[in-house]
This record gives structure tokens, sequence and C-alpha cells, in this order.
């Protein structure tokens, strides 16, 4: 079951057009929705939260119609906003009940559950503080924390891993991991952090100047025809260049100890083929794998074409 | 939908990572209430606060005192000095004393009402929850003005319990059935314009001390402003629109109103006494009334254009 | 000395250029709004006053000496010296710009001094332009020689130099600059006027009113601390009005610089 | 190009850098830690906007307080978002350019050039209130590099930017590395840095924690030995034969899913040499093996992280 669908969505503001006639499946499970910027990602975004009426075509969001359901689909999905946002006089308990209570939840049930959110998102310890003292990462936290409480079955998280610290970023893509497979929450994720996306999505959706350019799980995007396998050395050596031309390799790029090699067999033998030359011309092999694009490369020859 | 992987429900150790919640929902209708609620207990925590809210209830049992006075001693003294109903002039008294620190409450509480919001960016959380802007307007507007209302309205209730009391045996009730209703409407009436005032800056300003800065001019500037067109105007021979000029500040309108609802008569030296303009004749009501509406319209007005739901993408 | 240029070389094109990017910097609608408002309030009450008093009992010599001794003088010049003189330093450091200003190739003293410079310009321009219409609203194109207009616009800009290089010292020294320059402007200054003795030597705006008086201000009868004002009679001679002020500017001037080249102003917030 | 010695500064009681010694050599360097590690304190020292509480700063060879002889020849990218709102793109990069000494023709030549280096010619006559982020993190590099400075300061350089921007601005990074000028990066993103240098300079709490080439840095970390993944579809027959090498200190072998054996040595020169000969012989069919820490954010976490 798709989570969203988009036929021929057409969004203006005003007189610019910022979405043109875009026709998309959002799949369940985590999802990376990539762009450069103006393509219209947080207008997409916008649009799904039931904020713009489309100036043409249909979006549905978890079966409800964007342009006319945008409270009851605002029941049932969470926002993680780019910016830092958070109620002023509050600490961060208060803050998460608030926002469960402005979903309807109870008072009770708002505040037992801010506890339980609060604590799944690593802000066990500060939560009597008040929400201007947290840091970058806790802020972050506390915005994923006022997303989840009403128990959302769709996530939209708009950069969350943006002014983080390693340590910060690694949690941050941990949670995000988590929440989105086997708890019953799909994701969405908008970064420009494309190795962030490539750990935590499945799927990846790359839009640009409000058109759809590409959309697939990862995995498939970034596989390699024929084979090409990247070789890392102890340090650059020529011999071994040498040694795989004789062999029917050839030398596609080399930047320092690390190059990638092309060869013309791909029965399986790759492996054995490449310690046969390290043995041969003596330089050390320290590594080599099966060469995949990565996220960046599908990336900038999706919205080059 | 993928379901949740399917542990046994009594398996010895609990599985406590992320479950959604599915717990009740109340209606959409009251979440206006849950605003107003938190922007109520958010103002009651300010430093300020309860100092004013003394301040505001001050001159009510300062007039009872009056009150307890004339009844032992049987002189009412300067609460009738000009004419008109003792309780009734009592109750205005009480009322105009108290409207500058009534205003000052809404001020201190009131600025970071939408202006707080803004500068936090709170607006992108509001409004990404299942709630209208309508429910976020009314429900800041509710909030500031139960704060506002309730700094006059408690004391005034209290002061009539305490004219009851005293003044039963008198047949106080029988000669005076709609006073609590006035008294009521009357210290209604600075939350009504306060509020909905105050909102309209708050909504314009970046920032809360900006919010207050704009409103503080507003209400002070408003008063000389209105004194000195009266001047020129009295001056210029025209009296009947001096006279409707000298009302025309925040706590002119305030006063001539609640002075219209009470029919009461001011105490000497309080309101007309002002020098030079004291022999201006009474200015009609209702364009005081039209005025008082107008400003609370357009303070609405502003709060409901300017708190968006989309930013829109300049150029 | 602070005031000769740090590393001495003549003041090159990037003074100028410095200069003219600042004074376009202040002179941005936005920011001028405020002031140009401030200065048609004496001169909108000038035509309010001649516009209600009969022709025959109007003294353009009163309307003027109020107008501009009492309001152009002492309310719009300080007040505008604050806004800009504060402004040329904790405006940049607000809005976060400050380092690139630091980080230049152009000694600290040469860009405090341009945007100094920037600021006097701006604030003696508005100030001229309201006493001049003021001049005209009182007295009339034809007899405006009459007025004590050529002697104050003569004095307007030292007044300027004087308040602001006070203020501009205040600004690089204290935290905010603009509560306690407002307090002594309008606290300090006008108290010490009133009170006998020789405190009112510790006032600026005493030594200006030894520079260009208005003797009519003096004798009206506006309310009781005008009267108080006019009870304290002027000791202070001209010349050493002009002593203390030709003192005062260049001393508070090149402190201000010298401050401003040894402070830090990193913001200490992001202490990480 | 810069040296620290003994250098420390702190904020009242707050430590912003504690005693710190190093050099930054030309080419690029990494400065990395966690929030709070001193980042932004060693940047405002080396930008001469702070004064060190003991030890001494320098930079080419001058302490670079106020020192308008040291801006000369550095670029400096803060990481604060301060702009004058109502200047445009242009007119911003002109004025600072022009501080800088540059005049007439040139001045707007170079300042053309490095609005083109950073691609916002076309908007570069709009107003910087109206920029989007990333657009004023361009300007910011633009005005960093229009004087043409040997050394570059750049603190979170490619905040905001989208990966297209990214990939430029690093790109151009890399070629000022080449080119021989010092550029000392300030960065969260750790893949990103990775592939622009493998010098680094880690700070851990105010106090330098590691200085140098990354991988040299790994191999030292003797907490964590040396680790290798190895792909092949005989695990186990490999793990047996890997047993008798004595470098082998532990292995792990997971079969459900990747068919994937892990293991890890204290020697990886002899362990490299060796495997060779072992895959050959036994016929094993390995279809990849690398060191899965051997990269900036395993060291990163190891050093921080214990």
């Amino acid at each position: 079951m798709t989570v969203a669908s988009l036929a021929n969505l057409t969004v203006r503001y005003g007189p610019k057009t910022v979405i043109h006639d875009l026709t998309l499946e959002v799949p369940e499970g985590c999802v990376g929705l990539l762009g450069p910027n103006g393509a219209g990602k947080t207008t997409l975004l916008k649009t799904l939260l039931g904020f713009i009426s489309p100036a043409s075509g249909r979006g549905s969001v978890l079966g409800l119609d964007v342009a006319t359901q945008g409270i009851a689909i605002r029941q049932r999905i969470g926002l993680m906003p780019e910016v830092d946002c958070y109620i002023p006089g509050m600490n961060a308990v208060s803050f998460v009940a608030y926002a469960g209570e402005m979903c309807g939840m109870p008072a009770s049930q708002a505040m037992r559950r801010a506890h339980e959110v609060l604590e799944y998102c690593g802000l066990g310890e500060a939560r009597y503080r008040e929400v201007e003292t947290y840091s970058a990462g806790m802020r972050q936290r506390i915005k994923l924390a006022q997303a989840l409480v009403h128990g959302p079955s769709l996530l939209f998280l708009d950069e969350p891993t943006n002014g983080l610290d390693p340590e910060g970023r690694d949690e941050m893509l941990a949670l995000i991991r988590d929440i989105s497979h086997g708890k019953g929450v799909n994701v969405v994720v908008s970064s420009h952090l494309l190795p962030d996306v490539e750990r935590t999505c499945d799927e990846v959706i790359v839009l640009k100047d409000g058109v759809m350019k590409a959309q697939g799980p990862i995995s498939t995007l970034r596989e390699t025809d024929g084979c090409q396998v990247d070789v890392e050395l102890k340090e650059p050596s020529p011999i071994f260049f040498e040694a795989v031309e004789r062999r029917g390799g050839k030398v596609l790029s080399a930047e320092g100890a690390r190059c990638r090699l092309a060869f013309a067999s791909s029965d399986g033998t790759l492996g054995a083929a490449l310690f046969a030359v390290a043995k041969e011309s003596g330089a050390q092999l320290r590594g080599f794998r099966l060469a995949q694009r990565t996220l960046e490369d599908v990336f900038m020859e999706a919205i080059s074409e | 939908m993928s379901d949740t992987p399917s542990q046994s429900a009594h398996s010895p150790i609990a599985d406590l990572s992320y479950r959604t919640y599915d717990g009740p929902l109340r209606t959409h209708y009251v979440r206006w209430w849950v605003i107003a609620r938190a922007s109520l207990r958010l103002a009651m925590k300010k430093r300020g606060y309860w100092p004013l809210v003394a301040l505001a209830s001050f001159p009510y049992l300062m007039v009872g005192i009056m009150l307890y006075i004339s009844k032992r001693t049987g002189m009412a003294g300067m609460l009738t000095a000009m004419g008109g109903d003792l309780y009734q002039n009592a109750f205005f008294a009480a009322y105009s004393w108290s409207l500058f620190s009534v205003f000052l409450l809404a001020l201190l509480t009131g600025n970071a009402a939408i202006a707080g919001d803004t500068r936090a960016n709170a607006l992108q959380v509001y409004l990404s929850k299942p709630i209208t802007k309508l429910d976020y307007l009314v429900g800041k507007w509710a909030g500031l003005f139960i704060t506002v209302a309730s700094a006059s309205l408690i004391p005034a209730t209290v002061l009539y319990l305490f004219v009851l009391g005293l003044y039963y045996q008198d047949g106080f009730l029988g000669e005076h059935p709609a006073l609590i209703l006035q008294a009521i409407a009357v210290s209604v009436l600075p939350g009504v314009l306060h509020t909905s005032v105050l909102l309209g800056f708050s909504a314009v300003a970046k920032t809360p001390r900006v919010a207050a800065a704009l409103y503080a001019a507003f209400y002070f500037a408003l008063g000389p402003i209105s004194q000195i067109t009266a001047g020129i105007l009295g001056q210029a021979g025209h009296t009947q629109q001096a006279a409707l000029a000298s009302r025309m500040s925040m706590s002119g309108i305030l006063s001539e109103v609640a002075m219209h609802v009470l029919d009461a008569k001011p105490m000497p030296g309080r309101f007309g006494g002002q020098h030079g303009l004291s022999q201006l004749p009474e200015p009609p009501l209702l364009p005081i009334v039209l005025t008082l509406a107008g400003l609370v319209l357009a303070g609405l007005a502003i709060a409901r254009a300017r708190v968006r739901a989309v930013e829109v993408v300049r150029g | 000395m602070a005031l000769r240029h740090a590393n001495g070389s003549k003041p090159q094109m990037s003074d100028l250029y410095l200069f003219r990017a600042s004074l376009r910097d202040m002179l941005r609608p936005r920011r001028v709004a405020a002031a140009v408002l401030l200065a048609t309030l004496p001169v909108a009450l000038a035509i309010a006053w001649r516009s209600t008093t009969p022709g025959a009992a109007f003294n353009p010599g009163l309307v003027y000496n109020i107008m501009a001794g009492g309001i152009v003088f002492g309310f719009t010049l300080v007040i505008l010296a604050v806004l800009f003189a504060t402004g040329v330093v904790s405006q940049e450091v607000e809005q976060k710009t400050i380092v690139y200003l630091l980080t230049r190739p152009v000694s600290r003293a040469r860009v405090l001094l341009a945007r100094f410079a920037a600021a006097a310009v701006t604030v003696t321009a508005i100030v001229w332009v309201s006493c001049v219409l003021v001049a005209l609203v009182a007295y009339g194109p034809a007899d405006i020689a009459q007025s004590r207009l050529a002697r104050d616009l003569l004095v307007l800009p030292i007044g300027v130099l004087a308040y602001g290089s006070v203020f501009l010292l205040a600004a690089t020294i204290i935290p905010k600059p603009l509560i306690y320059g407002l307090l002594f402007a309008f606290g300090w200054e006008s108290w010490v006027a009133m009170i006998p003795g020789s405190f009112q030597r510790m006032s600026i705006m005493a030594y200006l009113r030894v520079l260009a008086p208005h003797p009519q201000m003096a004798t009206s009868e506006r309310g009781p601390a005008e009267m108080l004002q006019a009870l304290n009679p002027e000791t202070i001679a001209v010349h050493t009005a002009w002593l203390v002020i030709a003192a005062l500017i260049p001393v508070a001037l090149g402190l201000a610089l010298l401050a401003f080249s040894v402070r830090e102003y990193a913001p200490k917030d992001d202490a990480e | 190009m810069i040296e620290l010695t003994n250098a420390s500064r702190w904020y009242g009681q707050v430590i912003g850098l504690n005693d710190v010694t190093c050099t930054v050599p030309a080419g690029i360097t990494a400065l990395l830690g966690p929030n709070g590690a001193g980042k932004s304190t060693l940047i405002k020292l080396v930008t001469g906007q702070l004064k060190p509480t003991t030890g001494q700063v320098k930079v080419l060879g001058q302490t670079p307080f106020a020192n308008g002889r040291v801006y000369r020849r550095m670029g400096y990218c803060p990481e604060t978002d301060g702009f004058y709102e109502d200047m445009t793109g242009r007119e911003f990069v002109t004025m600072l350019a022009a501080m800088a000494g540059l005049r007439g023709e040139e001045l707007a030549k170079r300042v053309a050039e490095a609005l083109h280096i950073v691609g916002m010619e076309q908007s570069a006559d709009r107003k910087l209130g109206g920029y989007s982020k990333g657009m004023r993190q361009r300007i910011k590099v633009a005005q960093a590099i229009v004087h043409s400075p040997d050394l570059l300061i750049l603190d979170e350089p490619l905040n905001g930017l989208d990966p297209v921007g990214r990939h430029e601005m690093s790109e151009l990074f890399r070629q000022f590395g080449r080119q021989g000028k010092c550029v000392l990066i300030s960065s969260h993103i750790l893949y990103e840095v990775e592939q622009m240098t493998s010098n680094i300079l880690l700070l851990y709490r105010g106090r330098l924690l590691a200085q140098g080439d990354v991988y040299q840095i790994r191999a030292l970390i003797d907490r964590h030995p040396h680790r290798v993944a190895i792909r092949t579809d005989n695990p186990r027959g490999l793990a047996m034969a890997l047993l008798a090498l004595p470098c082998v200190l532990s292995l792990r072998i997971s079969e459900n899913g990747t068919k994937q054996l892990e293991l890890e040595t204290r020697d990886p020169e002899a362990f490299y040499s060796q495997l060779p000969d072992l895959v050959l012989a036994g016929g094993f069919h390995v279809t990849g093996f690398e060191s899965p820490d051997n990269n900036l954010e395993s060291v990163f976490r190891y050093l921080t992280q214990g």
C-alpha cells in the first residue's frame, strides 16, 4: 500500500509554478526525498501536510485527500520542521505533552505519552529543563519527540541531522532507522546529506524544478553493469597497474593508493585474479570490492539529464 | 501497514522500544481551550503577574473600606459629591483607579502571546498539528482575555458580595437588581479591548520586547494626542468635537463607556478636572463605543492576517 | 596618539569606500524613517502653533526659540546622536556582521572612524533640515535672517560631534550603551540643569546653550521645569564653552578608537 | 603557516581551549571535534578575534589580533549567519574586497571572478535578505577568496548547501589545497572532510587529542586492533585456514544474510602479505574484503567515545 500518492499535481505560489504536473507514489518504510535547492521539496512537504491546496491535480496521504482533509491528515502524521522551534517558557515534558493535547489527546494521556516518547528519544534526564537551554543535538531530538507524541503513522523529517556533531548524528540516524523499521511508522526524510540518507532510507525520490527525476530502492539504483572493482593498495605502485593490464584488465582511474579497475570476465574468479596479480607484482593488496555507484553519483546523474 | 513484530504477550522481557499511541482522542472543538489553558498557565508563571493582580484589586479594597465607613457614619463623603447613586459611583471609582494596573498586567502577560511564538518559530509546531488557524487565534485570545479580565472581574465580584452583605437589610437587592450584571460587564470591558489590540501588536512585532514597546507607545501616545487635539479644537470653538477628542485615549474610552454602563458620576477632580477642559460638555456615547469596537476589530484583523500557515516564497 | 592612522598610510581609497558604504548603510530608509519623523515633529508643532494663533499675536522669535532651542537642540539632536552613535558599534555586533569588519586589512581605528563620520554626517544633515524648516515656518522666507538660524547651524554639528563622541566611547566600553546613553541625556543632563551651582558644567547641553543661546525661551512661562532652569544664571563664559567642547571631542573620540582597537568583540555565547 | 604554542583561552570559568600546541601546514587540514571541544575558540584565536589567555598564536609569523598585515593574506568564512540584509551580494563582496585594498578596475574583475567561482553571478544583484541559506553560504565563501589569500579559515563552509553545492565547494577547496594554500576546515560531516584530506586536528574538551594523518593515527589505536572483513561464500572454511596465521587475534563468522568473516589482527603488515598465498592455495572464492573501521568516522568514534 502506498503511503501517499500524487496525480498530475501542480502547485503555484502566485505566478511561480513550484511543482509541475507531478505524479508520484511514496512507498512504505523509510523514503529519502532528495533534490537541489528550489526543487520544490519543502513545497511538496507542505502540500502533503494540507497547508497548500494544489492548483490542479490530486494528492492523497494515507488515503485522505490533500485539498480537503488537511486536519485529518495532520491528525495522523508528524512533522519535524527544519528550523529550531519550541514553545517559549515551557520545559521539555510540558512542551511535548502540550503537542499531544493539540492532537486531541486528553491531558493525562498526553503527559504519560510525553515521558515515554522523551525517554525513547534519549532526552530522559533533561526532560525537566527549559527547551531554550537545550544544545543543538537535544533540540533536534525534542522536535522528533513532539512529532511522535500522538503516535503518527507517517513522519516527515526535514533535515533531521542538520547542525549535529558526529556523535549526535549517529544517534539521530539510529533513531530514524529504528523508528522506520518494524514499528508501524513510515518516514519521509528530506536531507542534503546523501550518505545519511543512504544509511537510513531504503528508497529515494529525486526531484528537480518540481519534476520527478528518479525514484526507486537505493540498492538497485546503485548497481553498476559490467564488473568494475575498487582496489586499495598499501601505497601507489605502477608495477601493479602493468600486471593488471597484462592480465587484460583496464585501469579506469587511480588516486594515490586507491584505483578503479575494469575486468572483461565477471565469472567470479575476480578475487583470485586480483590476489594473483598482487603476488606477482609484490604490491600489498589492502582491500577490494565490487564498484558501486554512491548515492551522490546517482543524484548527480539524475539531476543532470 | 507492516504490523509490529508479534511478541508473545507474556514474554518475560517486555519490549520497551517505540510503540504507537492508540488511546482515546477528544473532539476537535475543544482544541482552542488547550491553547487558552496553556497560555493562561504561562501568564501566571511570569514574575510580575501576582503583584500586578494585587495592585489591580487594591482600589476595590479601598472602595470597600470607604463604603464600610459611610455605612457606619452615614456620610456618603466624596463618592456622591457629583450626585448619582452611591454604589454605582463606588464601583466606577474602583474600576477607573485600577485601569492603569490592568493595562500593565495586559502588557506583561500579552506581549509574548504571538510575538514569542514568532521568535521561537512555534507556529511550525502549532500549525503542523491538527488545529486550524482559527483555533490558534481563539485559543490565544481566550487565554489572554481570561488573564486580563479576571484581574478586575474577581475583585469586582468580591466587592459586590461585600456590599450585598453590608446593605442587605436595607433592601439593597430591591433597589439595585442589575448592579451585579453592570459590574461584570464593566470589568470585562478592559479585558476585551486590551486583549484584542495587544494581540494585533503581538502579531506584528517579531519579538515580545518590540510588541510591548509598540503597545506601550500606542497607549501612552494616545493620551497626550487626544488632549492636544481637544485643546486645539476647544480653542477653535468646536466644543462638541473637543469633548469627544478629549476622551479618545484608551483609558478615556474605557472610563466613558463604563460610566454610561454603570450610569455613575465620576468623583470630583478625577476625570473631568483636566485643567482647561473641565467646562466641556458630556460627549455623545455612540462614537466612543464605535471607536472601541473599531479598535477591537482592527486588532483581531491584524492578528488574523499576520498568522500564516505557509510562508509565501519570495522571488 | 590613536587618532593618527594606525599604520600611518595616507587615507586610501578604502577609507573613502568604507565611508560611502557606511553612509549608504546609515541612510537605509528603515533606519532613517524614525529619525525623519522625529525631525518633522518640531516643524509640525510650529505649523500647528502658527495656524491656531491669530496673525498679530504670533511672535516668530518665541516660536523659533522654543522649537529650535527646546526641541531640535534639546531633544532631536540628543536622541539622534545617541541612536546613531551607539548604533555604529552595537548595530554591527547585534547583526553579527562585526566579524567581517574586524578581520579586514584596514586598522580597526580607521573602520570605526569612517562609520562614526558617516553617522555624524547623517545626524547633522537631519538636524540642519529640521532647524531650517522651523525657521522657515516661524519667520517665513522673507525675514528669515532675523532668526538665530545662522549661529544654530554652526553649533549643531559641534553638538553632534560632542554628544556623538561621548556616546561612541560609551558604546565601545560598556554593554547596552543605548540605555545608559538615554539615561545620561535625559536623566542626568536635565536634572543637572535644574540644580544650582557648578554641577551644570558636567552636562554638554549647558555648554551648547551658551554657544547657541535662545534668550526668549528662558522668559516664557512654560511649566515648573523651565522656571527652575531660568533661575540658574549662565555662569559659563563663551570661551570656556568653546575650550571644553574643543577638548571633549578629540579626547572622547581618541579613547573610543583606542578602546575599539583593543577590545575583543567575538560573541561569548558559543563559548565552545 | 599557523602555530599555536601552549595556547589556551577561557571565558570567565568556561574553558574554551586548554594548552594546545600544534602547527597547521600548507594544504588542507580538517579541524574536528564534538560540540564544546573548542573548535570555534581555536578559530577565533587564529583569526585574531580573541587573544589567548596563556601561550601564543602565530599566523604567518605574526600575532593575528587586529593585525591588518595578516588579514591581507587571510580569507575567513565565519559560521555566523549575520549579513547586511539590505545590501546585494555584489555590493557586500565589493565592500569587503575594497577594504582588502583592491581598487578600481581590478576590484570589479576580482569580485566578478569570485562570484563566478561560487556560482553566484546571476543572483548577485539581489538583496541578501532574500537569499536562501545555500546562497548566503556561497557569498560567504566568495568574500573569503576574493582577495586571493594564501590562508583560508573555513568554519562549517558547507552548512546549508545542497548536494550540488557541496560537491562544487569541496572541489574548490581541494583545488586550493593543491595550489599549496593553507586551508583549515572545521566541519562535523566527517565523510565529506575525509574526501578532501587525511590530515586532521582533533580537539576534545578543549585539549588537542590527535594531529596528523588519520590512517597512521588509526594504526596507533591499539585498544581497537586492526579489523578486516572478508566476503566469501565459504566463510567457515576460510576461517579455519586463517586460524593458522599467528597474527590473527579473533574471528567472527556471520552466515545469514551477507556471508562474511570478520577478524582482528595486531600486525596488519604480516597479515596482508600472507593473505594472497593463503587464499590462492586454498582455492577460496573471495568476492571482496576491506578494513571497515579504517576511516575517519571510526577513528573519531574510537578516540572521543573510547
